[in-house]
């Protein structure tokens, strides 16, 4: 009951509160378009009232996921805070952090970023070399370049991940901290991706500083914090993803058919049939992995099914591309506004590959559900227990011209 | 849509797995290695000691009057144990049919409670050329699936479904070879047999019936993928090659975790697809394509995964692995091949 | 048949890998980064230094009189370096055409010292609806692969061969954008262009211009797969992730071994359809045919492989993994989709 | 020229003397032929003169390969011992066991078999546990069990792998012997596989004896032997797979897909023209090794790119079937003398994993390609440099019923 006119308020406001279209372009919208959601009540669903959340429940966070869906709210800038660094924060922040960071976040006065991988740590995070020293005063000073992050061009605190003990095995000298974007220590540059976009940035720490009190966790304790937060970090990315590869899903695909005048082709619709399956699959996976959080059984380490599944999904779509552009998506004419009618399919197949390395590879997914859901043995590492300063890390000779 | 299973329904599992664990083993083994027909004892059990055969009958039938969602539940736990039994012929098809035709006639009381056996021609699978001639019934159908253990037999000829007594002059059951060595069938010659007319099914209602049995054949290959999981892992995690324990190689790994991801899908695909049964008929028929087309190739590769990370052992014919296997590609086909469920899948997506 | 190079053949493919080791890189970047059009002065030197612009041109014909075994190992080479050329157009296409129709105008000259570059309309890819009006063309034709880049067009209207000047009045050349950076199309628009008529193949003639453009085009594409086996072999050798070089985990070295067996595959394919262009041109359709179905997707996959073992680096515009995957798609897709070429080979198998 | 002469004399000799069709079936049959294969000067064409070879060169072994290709001769029987054991008696035999064996392998008057595999070394081959233990006259009693052995049914003699010394590394504590088969201690029962037939058998050892002279090699340098002896065990499986994975070819298929008047839907057509295509492309592949091979550039490891490429057609194979065949392949008539429609189809489906896993696993042949042809570096072993009998091995419980 309660439930019901909850959501019916909820239904209501976003009714009567739709986003304004530049909030998906404009970034200073989307955070005045948060700042209302939060008035009316409906950020940080579940997170503690004393810290400026609301309090609520599983229950009332699935029926804003439902609600709000079709609403499609200007949420990228903030998917990392909310999702990730916020819950972080709920966890292993002291009482003076949360009240520091948590309201601004909520409201979307701060966006977040998250500075972990570098060019030599991808799937190996914990093999990171970006050091932070100890000055006299307790302050630390930063150092190092991280790769991969969203958001940086336009964050004003990151949750960055450095070494602070060399010699100390590589899981155990490694501290998070909370870095104020805006300094000069902080240099952000884009990294174009193959899609020819760039989503992502690389950012340079050149003696960035961070003061005693922006520990996030303990020292030398940010593995745990970190495992913490990269529990979170999937299902972001498949949000992001889906955006970019909808030139390749069954609707489209579908639709394109239609358009070339293929869909009565048998194997045009042998292969939409394929992908529409496989897509409807994994929202029913999805879809009962969300019922079973509800219902108190945690996903963990299952998540990595609908990571994988999403990834060799995208793989899937473009095949099926394929089959039903033909030549199509080989070269097009681009119109007078700049767009062509190949450039969703050209953006689907070029980002597919993201899916299957962003955010843990499949490879990586595969060894988590193998090990943690399957109980499968680990692989013997030679690094685990050795200082980090003698243990190989993944450095490429940049003279290669390599540098992730 | 509910898509996790209320504590009944666990219950229900774990009572039919209970049973089976004990006794489908020896009963497998005698229809694979001599050849022995179906289990009448088991399937008897299973009628009345456990009462989950009419599952998705309802009460006012004389069934259970739970749904599709615990009938699958009973062919996914059919479908782990192997059990050579006419769940799809009798306790499916025979069963939504009398169901479809609002029967009282007392057999489905008499299948319910496993004291007899049906199968079915003219739904599933080619039609065959039966037709009714003079008071009886003249023609072939074939392979018809359970109708070797039969012992009634419900041949629809133009939607009108008509009773046989499967032992009765006129009809001569010839058992065929299969892939599959745990699942029994059979061409029926039909020479004048008599017939008792039921009653007939419009082409919705037989669409319905053969939605119906997607979904038991689907829900049937989850519980196959999840024994071929369970028994993968295992086996890689004590069979020891170069010094370790296989399973902590990445390619069996790797591998062991495709098998898994493919059934959780599939799972939540045949969840989906039986509640639509019981709570939105007349939707049916998307998910239970949708359902085929994932579940069929995919129950296949993860049973070939099984046989492959078993290693010489699991191509023996001594282990189970190769049953598996064999049921898996047999599902996928029983109703035709890939294509078909692809094709019918694009027309309900009006692509 | 023969399937392994003569020394001849190996010394030729050394000599193109010499030049395109040292020249390829820049022209690369330069057409991906800053949107440059093909390299002339490299095209010539392929031509004329080299002389490799011809080899499958008859010598009474000003070529080299070798054959398209000679020319598969330099497709091959422009494909391993991804080199934004007018091969395709020019040094297949229209030098193939020009063959069929013994042309003797001196433009194979051209085309053959890498002077002019050409590109034609009407045998691969959508027909267009160009026709001859009065004493010139009108329509439009596109995509046309290597068209933003050529000097000559040929225009093929009903198996006539028309001859325009692509710079000429009455051609309106517009670029498009494609998938693969490296490779340049355009769409011809032809408002009473003046053209030479130089003579007309029939519809054999015209499909072995094309089963000739299908071995160089699988050709161009085994050596994008050499390259991404090599160059991904090399990375896995280096990075180092969790105490060990990446290839020594299964997950990347069987990868690998996957790549490697696809392409020694795909490139045995190749030389025997090669080798049928030159030795059994009656029988090249088959071997064409079976290249085609076999290669198109073994080189995306291995392509995709390339950028997963890069892992982040791969995904970046900076690395050339994205060059490799885009190519070898725009590649299985420039005639058509995979169905359309299994249906030819399905059709020439008499199935 | 020579060349032409030889193999024009050859063509005559194979059109004048057709095996006897019984050969194919009695093995007597086909020991008959053998010896006048050789008598004819056809058998052992690479082999030494003196041990009764031909002495002949790969030109002649190329021209005999493709002029016996249509006779298709009973070479079953003698396979194992024409590829396997014959070749490694010519490397590393005594003068005396030469002398001993060679005539009578090449005539067919002696089968042999090969003893390597056993329940608990599947893959791992080197991890055998059959004992050898000296006796105080120099001879040898051997006491395990082997598995997966053809021709042990009809063989006269073995190649057997044991353990002579379990204290070293296991690689370094076995000895390769020469065995009579013919003896009270050997047991030979068929191995019933998952298509239902039992070309392999289980040969059990129970205090089998081996005189002095019947090492093959040196004392506990039988992994050499093995090594030798494996390089050509690939090429003799692939030659029975495709026996029994004749229903599912493409011209089988095709072949059914127009008894069943299907041939015209374009997703059959589709599927068969790809698995075509991947036959063909199999078999250059193969010739075009032939071919190095005749020139002098040896296959090597490159041979696992045809052993995994066969696995993955018969793999292929299956999956076309099933478009093909629909539901017949799930049941059939059996006619009277026994046969049915689908029985080849049913062989073929239940025999592909064979292709996967005999002969070296589709994993260990991506080992192989990727560690011995693409150079990358090892999996790290636990077992490699401990004395066997320390090291852990692949005996699974026998109680749960696994015996491989």
């Amino acid at each position: 009951m309660a439930e019901e006119n909850w959501r019916e308020r909820l239904r209501t406001w976003l009714a009567e509160h739709p986003p304004p279209p530049e909030a998906h372009t404009d970034v200073a919208a989307a955070q005045r378009y948060q700042a209302q959601l939060h008035d009316a009540g409906y950020a940080g669903l579940t997170w503690p009232k004393e810290w400026g959340g609301q309090g609520l429940g599983a229950v009332e966070a699935q029926a804003f996921a439902e609600e709000s869906a079709a609403a499609d709210l200007p949420t990228r800038p903030f998917m990392i805070g909310m999702g990730m660094t916020g819950p972080t924060l709920v966890d292993l922040g002291t009482p003076e952090q949360k009240r520091r960071y948590l309201p601004p976040l909520l409201r979307g006065e701060e966006i977040w970023c998250q500075l972990f991988s570098e060019p030599g740590a991808g799937s190996d995070v914990a093999s990171l070399r970006t050091r932070a020293v100890r000055e006299p005063d307790g302050s630390w000073v930063l150092s190092g370049q991280k790769v991969w992050t969203s958001n940086a061009q336009w964050a004003d605190v990151a949750a960055v991940l450095a070494r602070t003990d060399p010699d100390k095995p590589k899981h155990g000298g490694i501290t998070m901290f909370v870095l104020d974007m805006r300094q000069p220590g902080v240099t952000v540059r884009p990294l174009v991706d193959m899609t020819g976009h760039a989503p992502f940035n690389e950012v340079y720490l050149d003696e960035a500083r961070v003061p005693a009190d922006g520990v996030l966790g303990e020292v030398d304790g940010g593995w745990r914090a970190a495992t913490t937060m990269l529990g979170h970090e999937r299902v972001s990315i498949s949000g992001m993803r889906q955006r970019r590869g909808r030139g390749v899903t069954s609707a489209a695909l579908t639709e394109l058919a239609q358009r070339r005048d293929v869909a009565g082709d048998p194997l045009v619709r042998d292969r939409l049939a394929d992908l529409y399956a496989h897509e409807r699959v994994l929202e029913l996976f999805t879809d009962r992995m969300r019922q079973e959080t509800a219902a108190g059984v945690p996903v963990g380490a299952r998540g990595s099914v609908g990571k994988l599944a999403g990834a060799l999904l995208a793989h899937r779509g473009v095949e099926v591309a394929g089959h039903v552009a033909g030549a199509d998506a080989v070269a097009w004419e681009v119109s007078d506004d700049g767009e062509g009618p190949g450039d969703d399919l050209a953006l689907g197949i070029a980002s597919a590959p993201a899916a299957s390395i962003a955010g843990g590879t499949n490879e990586i997914q595969r060894s988590i559900i193998g090990e943690r859901v399957l109980g499968l043995p680990r692989e013997p590492a030679a690094d685990r227990d050795r200082p980090f300063r003698d243990a190989p890390t993944g450095e490429v000779d940049r003279a290669a011209g390599s540098h992730v | 849509m509910q898509l996790v299973p209320t504590s009944e329904q666990d219950e229900l599992r774990s009572a039919v797995r209970a049973l089976l664990d004990k006794q489908a083993p020896r009963a497998v083994r005698a229809t694979v290695d001599d050849g022995a027909g179906y289990d009448r004892d088991l399937w008897r059990r299973l009628g009345t000691e456990l009462g989950v055969l009419g599952l998705a009958v309802p009460e006012e039938l004389g069934g259970a009057g739970a749904g599709h969602v615990e009938r699958a539940i009973l062919a996914e736990e059919l479908g782990r144990a192997l059990l050579p039994s006419p769940f799809l012929g009798s306790a499916v098809l025979a069963t939504d049919l009398l169901v479809g035709l609002d029967d009282r006639s007392g057999l489905l009381g008499a299948l319910g409670s496993g004291e007899r056996m049906a199968a079915v021609a003219g739904v599933l699978g080619p039609a065959g050329d039966v037709s009714v001639s003079g008071g009886g019934l003249r023609g072939s159908a074939g392979p018809v699936v359970d109708a070797t253990d039969a012992d009634d037999l419900l041949v629809v000829v133009d939607g009108v479904v008509h009773h046989l007594d499967a032992t009765g002059p006129g009809v001569v059951r010839t058992p065929l070879r299969s892939l599959d060595p745990t699942r029994r069938h059979a061409r029926v010659d039909l020479d004048g047999a008599a017939a008792t007319r039921l009653g007939s099914l419009d082409s919705d209602a037989l669409q319905r019936v053969r939605d119906l049995a997607t979904v038991a054949i689907a829900a049937e290959q989850t519980g196959v993928m999840g024994a071929a999981v369970d028994r993968t892992v295992a086996y890689v995690s004590d069979r020891v090659q170069f010094g370790r324990v296989i399973g902590s190689y990445q390619a069996v790994k790797h591998g062991c975790a495709d098998m898994y991801a493919s059934t959780e899908q599939a799972v939540s695909a045949v969840r989906a697809a039986a509640w639509a049964a019981d709570h939105d008929p007349d939707a049916l028929p998307l998910p239970a394509a949708v359902a085929r087309v994932f579940v069929g190739p995919a129950a296949f590769a993860v049973t070939n995964s099984m046989v492959q990370y078993h290693g010489g052992i699991g191509y023996t014919w001594e282990h189970d692995a190769h049953l598996f296997y064999k049921r898996a590609k047999s599902d996928e086909l029983l109703s035709g091949p890939p294509g078909a469920a692809r094709a019918r899948l694009a027309e309900l997506m009006k692509v």
